[in-house]
């Protein structure tokens, strides 16, 4: 058994231990087994890194076994690992060790611990498939998997209706997206002939390119993309599905899961460089999403919900870099945003917990100087995601911005204007949790107040860790080390002279956004009050999302309903089908009863109808001569 | 002219005959009382026999008069004197409701049966007729050819026998119980 | 038309009002005797054929119904009998109890 | 000991356990159940020994036994097993053991009768499966009727006669059309050819004018569809599961409906290929009009069984579409299918009848956050949802990927001289996945989470009988989803027969036939 | 004509006569005996022997030249016939443990052997009647109800007309081609002149009559309802038996044309409608089954319009099959006080709770005529369409087969009372006599014999 193959079945291991016998061997086995297995991971993981590189960078493939193999279509679990599958795993496996540490402080008092690793682990386990998987067949199981494991981490507390329910709708809105990407996969088999993507991307890469539109194949995979990674229209699971366990949304709903999106599109990329239509659908979903996500972010009170609507957003930028062809700015940015959303996550985790599980940041306040590592480790990520130099956020956000406005496949000024301005909101609304978060006077009750208490070392080291790493990890430059693999695109003619604009841009943007919520909450917070009186119906809608949760259940959920109730079973099932069939009964029955009546009982008419009879026959007899 | 009409004669009588047949046979379903309908039957029955005696078929005729009119009739006869007096609706209605319906279903049948007479009624050399009839020749011919028809015809009768009793025998418990 | 074909129509007519007689007259005893003609519509018939084509079997059924018509009276009379004595009447309107 | 002889002993213990259970003294129900359950395991285990014997080399029958029954009309008796059946078969007698032991427990009166019955129609069923001739294939067919109408009549819900009745009557009507069909195609083949066979492969080979293929095809068509169910002749379905006990419905849902999808493949569509060409595009949009109708009458389901009994119309669309896509992988898919939604259809129904047994309700209203109370059930329960919805690395993933791939293979570059399936209709049958997921989920999260309702509660949670049950089950569920290859490699030549036969051109006049199963089929 | 030929070939008849006069001797020496029944059964079973031997042996003569002939088929059908009896005798026990029945059923008998070997009109007309004229008697026999009298007399009647009509279409027949021979028959069949042809229809309205063909029909639930259970068993096996097999006798291997083709496929196809539906809504078992038999005959003489040699042997397995699992459901009816009571299918509830073997003989009987596999009613029907079919008259086969359909909720709705519902209150059944268990047995070996071999019948007709 390869590498490769260890690295994903470590994972396993640890879910189907945890899983049947974790509840019986105790605490100490279900930690040592949740966090041991992905930390082994993430050696395993590094050493085929190193191996990597020593091979010189060429790909490590490895078949685990046939899956099934029907006339010559061969479908085969292969794993893959090249420079991208090593960037991604990396991140998986890192970021995932720490959080499984950071779990064991956080879930301490969690009854069904065991449960709870076993599921982060078979999420692992999945996520790693995704992302290692050779073939577009192994992609969707990972795919469809890490699916599942949010499912069930989501309703991990399904006690409470709200959370199942939450874990529901982001399986289904899931499901839709894969619909898509299932129909993208068909298409592609039926025209390439084969699910292999390293082959996929050469078909389209050489001649002849394979007979099918790429765009169409581009749009159904990125309708796929925009299920797991929380596009418009189907973003809608994302908020909802912060019910789950905080280390949960950092992991599965930051740093990993809804990143596949963009590795898919990633790595994806000979197709896409060949559908210019649908790479430019991707950057304008992309655009919109992160401002729209910015601009409700904006009216969030729940700390976990602004977080949750920044990571929409801050998607909506990734897909951006890889709608203007960026693809390695975009991972780099899945990269930053990794360590920064995963440390906010933490962090907000840590803040949650000190407040006893209150998420309101109305209700907190000056929490600066009560737990100060958190609120440290918290600021640094704050500012790396406002994209202040030279913490990892600038970096990438850079990128994209530049790439947005100079890439010679659909760069423009529009676009860099409007992620220029959710730049902007982003730093503002950002500072604005921070600030209310940390600093004014407490606004909790006094109870509250009292227990307010700085996290285990288990949970302040990861997230001092994570902190260091969205400070630096900017300096290692992603898209350079992809670029043998996925080229950069080119620079429109004569743009180059704009570059440094473009970062001093970014900078400024950063510090507007930072003033701006210093200006406003800062101080008491009258200026803002002030500013939401100017704005009650802006801010009602935003605060309510544009109502799109509304206007989904109106539009597709109750319709559905009222179709399958209505037509389908009262007029289909019960009146037509059933409803001819009783009535042929009945009228087999009435008949039953008319000719049983034709017996009387009276020999005469017995007689009578034998003379018919005959009468009859005879006649018919010469009739018909 | 007296020998034409002698030559004649035995046509005329059988058209005689069977007209009065066919009248007494109409009459049956006329009249009211169960003795007078038995007695056109009867009547219908010797007319019959003398259509026979013309065609010939002198054996017949007898068994016609015999077996008919002595044996079944004056059974029935008995049979009507036995029970007619305990009929207490004593034919209040002599028709059934079907009357109108019986009638024209006569007139259908006996069209649709006559039909076949009028087109293709086969015309056999008269010379034969009548010729192998006397008694000596078909009583040979009866026991030489038919006379398993005779043995079942008494294996018939030995069933009939019991049969009657068994009906009998359920009179008498019905009489007891 | 000649002797032969009146004499079939007489039979055929007499089957038929025998049948008829069956289906109008209500008294059972009158039914009976007019099974009875149908069967002399049919003996008509046969002689008559067997005049005409001078062959000895027509006959020889027509003796056989004699016998089979004699048999079937004699079982039907006491028949009639089990049924007066329950209802007292010959009317067969009156015999109606088996229906449905 | 031969094939042969294993085969014909798997197809008659269950006639032998009928007959020895009617000589059991009545009232010692404890040994009829202990009794019926080794013969069942032990009937499972000889088939076991069939399926590793099983050649995927070989083409055609093997274990076939074949004797002359009623020569004159070409009548034979000929059992035998192929890539068709030999699946199935293995279904068949791996649920008979799970479904016996599931009704220990829910089955209290009239035991005898009961296990009898069971015997009855796991032999009937078996039958349908490795018959090989037309005629014993009808007989089989037919016969399955009658114990399945006495175990829903007898131990059935409120509404049984009903539903009993109605059961019956729908399917007998199909029969009957199909039965004048096969006096007809048999007798229009020795009108041919001269020779008088029921043969299977004799009957592959008749050559009929398009009109006459047309109107047998409908007949079959008709008795099948109405067993698989297709929409419009489903609604037998839900009633008879509703009303069904616990194992009425798991050998409902489990076997019987493949009968209809197994005698699409081995009759149906073989025997009149230019017909089936014309009425693929038909027959796939009928399949998809299954799968969503299914599907969306499934989410308004207040009953928890009649979820279920939709879930399997809208699975069995799947079926179909895989079978008419003509493509090997679609066919492939099918089989798979079909056999996946036998374990999961089969292994929700026992778990539902077990709920049943502790609440005696199946109002979904009723239920609530059973995950708290009985954590082992709802672990069970929401793995078979999952394999339900077609989650990868379980079975049912497998078929639903295969027959979708099929589907699209079908449209885009469908085989030579097929029409193929449109587009439309196979990126239709996508949204089943998401529907799948809608009413599944939707069900799992009301039954299982949110906050507690147990009618007739507290009850225990699963004992180890129905664990062990259970257990059995979902092995099987996860291997056909993670292995799926071994089971295939021995379908796959019946796939391309069956491919063969509905796609080519038939050779011009048929060859002489033998009126037997010809020597090089039967090993 | 040689003396040992004729007691070879009449040895079935000669047994039963035997029988009879053996039964009246013993009638006339002693009032009550308990050997009546035993008698009966031994020159039944003997006879029945007889004929299966004189089959085996493919005995074949004429003893009588054109009157009487025997071939094995003829014999065979004899065999059969007599071996349905057999049964029918044996669980008339309960109802008619002394008296009249059994020399009346012999020589009923006896007209049904004569039938099946007549080779003229003379001898058919003494066999129906002779068939016939001891059933007028059984149907009042032992007079449970008032009413049974009553229906003899229809029966009588009616039948006595059916008598009237076959004697006109022999006559006519005989007028058109000059002969009684059943042979000329098939003449009269092939021949276009309208004498000939009123004369089959006659022969044939005698038939339907017999047969209970809708709308000859009148008689038959009447007469099957009033009569005993044995009556009524004898009545719907063996007189329709011997119904059919003067039908097929008559028709021999004649190629039946339009316009008869068009009468033997519709009146038939009404009757199988008829009868199929008006069954629903009977409150007695014998009722309905009078009804069935309405249908039954309606399928028989669908194998009219088949062709040749397949005709006779369609008939007699058909019958076969019908007539087994029909004496089965009788013989395994619980007996009762009350003749009434004994089979109102209301009293059948529960059946299966308080005779469970009765019910399931019943069940599998009730499922057989309707004609569901693997039971041998299905494999007559095929045998049946399938000939309709291979005549070309495929749309009437296919309706016949619809009308079929009909027919099987009312069987259907037997079984649900026997098995399906909570026993009823009192019904006042009392466990069957063993002899008519043992009666059942042999019906029931009969069926699964012709289920398992359907080839041996077949090849014997």
């Amino acid at each position: 058994m390869g590498l490769l193959t260890l690295i994903v079945l470590l994972p396993l291991a640890g879910f189907l231990l945890n899983g049947l016998l974790g509840n019986r061997l105790g605490k100490g086995f279900v930690t040592a087994v949740g966090c041991g297995m992905p930390a082994i991971a993430f050696a395993v993981t590094i050493k085929c890194f190193l191996d990597l590189k020593g091979g010189g960078w060429a790909p490590l493939s490895e078949v685990a076994y046939v899956w099934t193999m029907v006339g010559q279509d061969t479908f085969e679990v292969a794993f893959w690992f090249d420079r991208l599958t090593a960037v991604m795993a990396l991140i998986v496996t890192g970021v995932g060790t720490l959080i499984h540490i950071y779990s064991t402080g956080y879930m301490h008092e969690d009854k069904s611990y065991a449960r709870y690793f076993a599921y982060l682990n078979l999420f692992l386990f999945f996520m790693l498939l995704l992302v290692l998987g050779k073939s577009l067949l192994v992609l969707f199981v990972g795919w469809e998997g890490v699916g599942l494991a949010s499912y069930l981490l989501i309703g991990f507390w399904f006690g409470d209706m709200e959370k199942a329910a939450a874990g529901k709708k982001a399986f289904i809105v899931n499901r839709i997206g894969d619909a898509g990407f299932l129909l993208g996969m068909f298409v592609l088999y039926s025209a390439v002939g084969t699910l292999d993507m390293p082959k996929i991307n050469a078909a389209f890469m050489g001649t002849p390119v394979p007979a099918v539109s790429a765009s169409l194949v581009g749009i159904l995979l990125f309708i796929g993309a925009c299920g797991k990674s929380a596009q418009i229209p189907l973003y809608v699971w994302l908020p909802d599905a912060m019910a789950g366990p905080t280390p949960v949304s950092a992991l599965i709903h930051a740093a990993t899961m809804v990143t596949a999106g963009v590795y898919l599109v990633a790595r994806m990329s000979g197709i896409y460089l060949h559908a210019p239509e649908a790479s430019s659908v991707i950057a304008a979903v992309g655009a919109l999403t992160a401002l729209m996500a910015a601009t409700i972010a904006l009216a969030q009170d729940d700390i976990k919900k602004v977080l949750a609507y920044s990571t929409v957003s801050q998607l909506g930028f990734m897909f951006v870099a890889a709608g203007v062809g960026a693809y390695g700015v975009a991972v780099f940015h899945v990269y930053t945003h990794a360590f920064f959303k995963a440390c906010l996550f933490l962090g907000a985790g840590s803040v949650i917990h000190a407040m006893s599980g209150e998420q309101d940041i109305k209700k907190m306040g000056g929490l600066a100087r009560k737990i100060p590592i958190t609120f440290v480790t918290f600021a640094i990520a704050t500012a790396a995601i406002a994209g202040v130099p030279p913490l990892a956020g600038f970096f990438s956000k850079d990128e994209i911005l530049w790439f947005a406005l100079a890439s010679d496949r659909g760069g423009s000024v529009l676009l860099v204007l409007v992620m220029a301005f959710t730049a902007l909101l982003t730093a503002f609304y950002m500072f604005r949790l921070l600030w209310l978060t940390f600093f004014g006077k407490p606004r909790m009750l006094k109870e509250v107040e009292h227990h307010v208490h700085e996290s285990p070392l288990s949970m302040t080291g990861v997230l001092m860790v994570l902190a260091v790493l969205s400070a630096v990890g900017g300096f290692l430059s992603i898209p350079h080390f992809l670029e043998p693999m996925v080229a950069l695109p080119g620079v429109r003619p004569g743009m180059d002279a704009y570059h440094y604009w473009v970062v001093g841009g970014s900078v400024a943007i950063a510090a507007v956004g930072l003033g701006a919520a210093a200006y406003f909450f800062g101080g008491d917070a009258s200026r803002a009050a002030a500013v939401k009186a100017g704005f009650t119906g802006v801010y009602r809608v935003l605060s309510n999302k544009y109502y799109v949760d509304e206007l989904y259940d109106r539009v597709i959920n109750r319709p559905l309903l009222w179709i399958s109730d209505a037509i389908f079973l009262r007029v289909g099932d019960r009146f037509l089908i059933d409803g001819t069939l009783n009535g042929l009964a009945s009228v087999a029955q009435r008949a039953a009863g008319r000719l049983s009546r034709v017996q009387t009982g009276s020999l005469h008419k017995y007689a009578f109808l034998v003379l018919v009879g005959m009468v009859a026959s005879l006649v018919w007899m010469w009739r018909h001569g | 002219m007296i020998r034409e009409f002698l030559a004649h004669l035995d046509t005329l009588l059988i058209w005689a005959f069977a007209g009065c047949a066919f009248v007494s046979a109409s009459l049956m379903l006329v009249l009211r009382r169960p003795m007078r309908v038995a007695i056109a039957l009867v009547s219908c029955m010797v007319f019959l026999g003398g259509v026979y005696g013309l065609l010939g078929l002198h054996f017949i005729a007898a068994f016609q008069v015999l077996i008919y009119v002595g044996a079944v009739m004056v059974f029935m006869v008995y049979a009507i004197m036995l029970l007619d007096p305990r009929d207490e609706s004593s034919g209040a209605h002599k028709y059934s409701k079907l009357f109108w319906a019986g009638i024209i279903g006569f007139a259908l049948l006996a069209e649709a049966l006559a039909v076949g007479y009028w087109n293709d009624l086969p015309h056999a050399p008269r010379g034969a007729a009548g010729e192998p009839f006397d008694i000596l020749r078909f009583s040979e011919a009866f026991l030489s050819e038919y006379w398993l028809h005779f043995e079942l015809t008494s294996v018939l009768l030995v069933a009939a026998v019991v049969a009657a009793l068994a009906v009998i025998r359920e009179n008498r418990r019905h009489d007891r119980g | 038309m000649d002797k032969v074909q009146m004499l079939q129509v007489l039979a055929a007519s007499l089957f038929a009002l025998g049948l008829t007689g069956v289906i109008i007259r209500r008294n059972v005893l009158v039914m009976l005797m007019c099974m009875e003609l149908m069967l002399n519509g049919v003996n008509l018939s046969l002689a008559t054929f067997a005049h005409n084509m001078g062959s000895a079997v027509g006959a020889v059924l027509v003796f056989l119904i004699f016998v089979v018509a004699a048999a079937e009276i004699a079982i039907a009379i006491p028949i009639v009998l089990l049924l007066v004595r329950r209802k007292r009447t010959l009317d067969i309107e009156t015999y109606t109890d088996l229906k449905g | 000991m031969a094939d042969a002889t294993i085969l014909s002993l798997v197809l008659y213990l269950p006639v032998a356990g009928m007959l020895a259970i009617a000589a059991l003294p009545a009232g010692r129900d404890g040994v009829v159940r202990a009794f019926t359950l080794a013969v069942m395991v032990l009937q499972f285990l000889l088939s076991l020994i069939l399926y590793a014997h099983f050649d995927p080399a070989v083409p055609g029958l093997q274990a076939a036994t074949r004797v002359p029954w009623i020569p004159d009309w070409g009548v034979n008796y000929v059992i035998g097993l192929d890539g068709y059946n030999v699946l199935l078969v293995i279904l068949t007698t791996f649920l008979g053991p799970l479904v016996t032991a599931g009704a220990f427990s829910a089955i209290a009166k009239q035991v005898k009768l009961f296990y009898a019955m069971v015997f009855l129609i796991q032999f009937a069923m078996l039958g349908t499966f490795v018959a090989q001739d037309l005629f014993l294939f009808y007989l089989f067919w037919e016969t399955m009727l009658i114990p399945m109408f006495l175990i829903i009549g007898i131990w059935g819900g409120e509404r049984r006669i009903y539903a009993t009745v109605k059961f019956f009557l729908y399917t007998a009507f199909g029969s009957i059309l199909m039965l004048a069909a096969v006096i007809y195609l048999v007798w229009s083949l020795w009108q041919t050819t001269g020779v008088a066979s029921f043969a299977f492969a004799d009957l592959y080979k008749a050559r009929l004018p398009l009109e006459a293929q047309q109107w047998l095809l409908a007949a079959f068509a008709l008795s099948f569809a109405i067993k698989v169910p297709m929409v419009p002749f489903h609604t037998w379905l839900p009633d008879a599961h509703v009303e069904a006990p616990t194992a009425g419905s798991v050998i409902l849902a489990g076997v019987l409906l493949k009968m209809g999808t197994y005698g699409f493949m081995k009759l149906g569509f073989p025997l009149f290929p230019e017909a089936t060409r014309l009425a693929t595009p038909l027959i796939a949009m009928l399949s998809v009009l299954s799968i969503v109708y299914g599907a969306c009458l499934a989410l308004v389901q207040t009953d928890i069984k009649k979820i279920i009994a939709y879930s399997s119309i809208s699975h069995l669309g799947y079926v179909m579409l895989g079978l008419v896509s003509l493509d090997l992988l679609g066919i492939q898919g099918a089989i798979m299918q079909m056999v996946s939604h036998g374990l999961v259809a089969g292994g929700l129904f026992l778990m539902v009848g077990m709920i049943y047994e502790r609440c005696h309700t199946r109002e979904l209203a009723a239920y609530g956050g059973l995950a708290k109370v009985l954590p082992v059930y709802s672990v069970f329960f929401l793995i078979l949802t999952l394999a339900s919805v077609g989650l990868p690395t379980t079975s049912g993933f497998t078929g639903e990927f295969l027959v979708l791939i099929g589907a699209f293979n079908a449209a885009w570059k469908p085989l030579a001289g097929t029409p193929g399936i449109p587009v439309w209709v196979a990126a239709v049958a996508v949204s089943g996945v998401v529907l799948g997921a809608l009413y599944m989920l939707w069900f799992a999260q009301r039954f299982l989470f949110g906050a507690e309702r147990v009618p007739h509660g507290p009850v225990a949670d699963l004992n180890a009988r129905e664990v062990s049950i259970l257990a059995i089950l979902v092995a099987a569920v996860f291997w056909l989803g993670l292995f799926p290859d071994g089971a295939m490699k021995r379908t796959e030549l019946a796939a391309r027969e069956y491919q063969e036969l509905v796609a080519a051109k038939r050779a011009p006049a048929a060859t002489r036939l033998t009126g037997e199963v010809p020597a090089e089929a039967v090993r | 004509m040689n003396f040992t030929a004729v007691s070879i070939a009449m040895a079935p008849e000669h047994l039963l006569l035997a029988g009879i006069v053996a039964l009246l001797v013993l009638e006339i020496v002693s009032e009550k005996s308990h050997a009546a029944l035993p008698l009966a059964v031994v020159f039944t079973g003997a006879a029945a022997c007889a004929a299966a031997w004189l089959g085996f042996s493919g005995w074949t003569g004429a003893p009588f030249p054109g009157q009487f002939v025997l071939t094995p088929p003829t014999a065979f059908a004899k065999a059969i016939v007599l071996a349905m009896a057999v049964p029918v005798i044996l669980f008339s026990k309960d109802d008619f443990g002394e008296g009249d029945f059994y020399p009346l059923v012999l020589s009923s008998l006896y007209g049904v052997c004569l039938i099946a070997s007549a080779e003229s009109f003379l001898t058919l007309f003494l066999g129906i009647e002779l068939m016939s004229i001891p059933v007028y008697v059984l149907v009042l026999m032992g007079f449970r109800r008032p009413e049974s009298a009553e229906a003899a007399l229809k029966y009588l009647v009616l039948s006595g007309t059916a008598s009237a009509a076959f004697l006109m279409g022999a006559s006519l027949m005989y007028g058109s081609t000059g002969s009684l021979s059943l042979a000329s028959f098939g003449a009269a069949l092939s021949s276009t002149d309208l004498l000939a042809r009123t004369a089959v229809v006659m022969v044939v309205s005698a038939f339907f009559l017999k047969a209970a063909i809708v709308p000859f029909h009148g008689w038959a639930p009447d007469a099957y309802e009033a009569a005993s259970i044995p009556s009524t068993a004898y009545m719907a096996v063996i007189v329709k038996a011997g119904a059919l097999i003067a039908a097929a006798r008559v028709f021999g291997t004649a190629h039946v044309a339009e316009p008869l083709a068009g009468l033997l496929a519709l009146l038939p196809l009404v009757s199988i409608v008829w009868g199929n539906l008006t069954a629903m809504r009977q409150p007695g078992l014998r009722r309905m089954i009078a009804y069935s038999s309405i249908a039954h005959a309606g399928y028989l003489f669908f194998a009219f319009l088949g062709d040749g040699p397949g005709r006779f042997q369609a008939v007699m397995f058909y019958l076969a099959a019908y007539g087994f699992m029909n004496v089965l459901a009788f013989a395994a009816l619980p007996s009762n006080p009350s003749d009434v009571e004994r089979d109102r299918l209301e009293n059948l509830k529960g059946l299966f709770h308080t005779h469970p073997f009765a019910a399931l003989l019943i069940g599998m009987a009730m499922l057989s005529l309707a004609g569901i596999p693997p039971l041998p009613g299905f494999i007559g029907k095929f045998l049946i369409f399938k000939n309709v079919m291979a005549a070309g008259y495929t749309t009437w086969a296919v309706l016949g087969l619809v009308g079929s359909y009909l027919g099987i909720y009312f069987y259907l709705r037997v079984i649900q009372y026997m098995f399906m519902s909570p026993a009823a209150a009192a019904t006042g059944h009392a466990p069957s006599r063993g002899i008519a268990m043992g009666a059942s047995l042999l019906c029931l070996a009969g069926s699964i014999l012709i289920a398992i071999v359907p080839a041996f019948f077949l090849a014997r007709f």
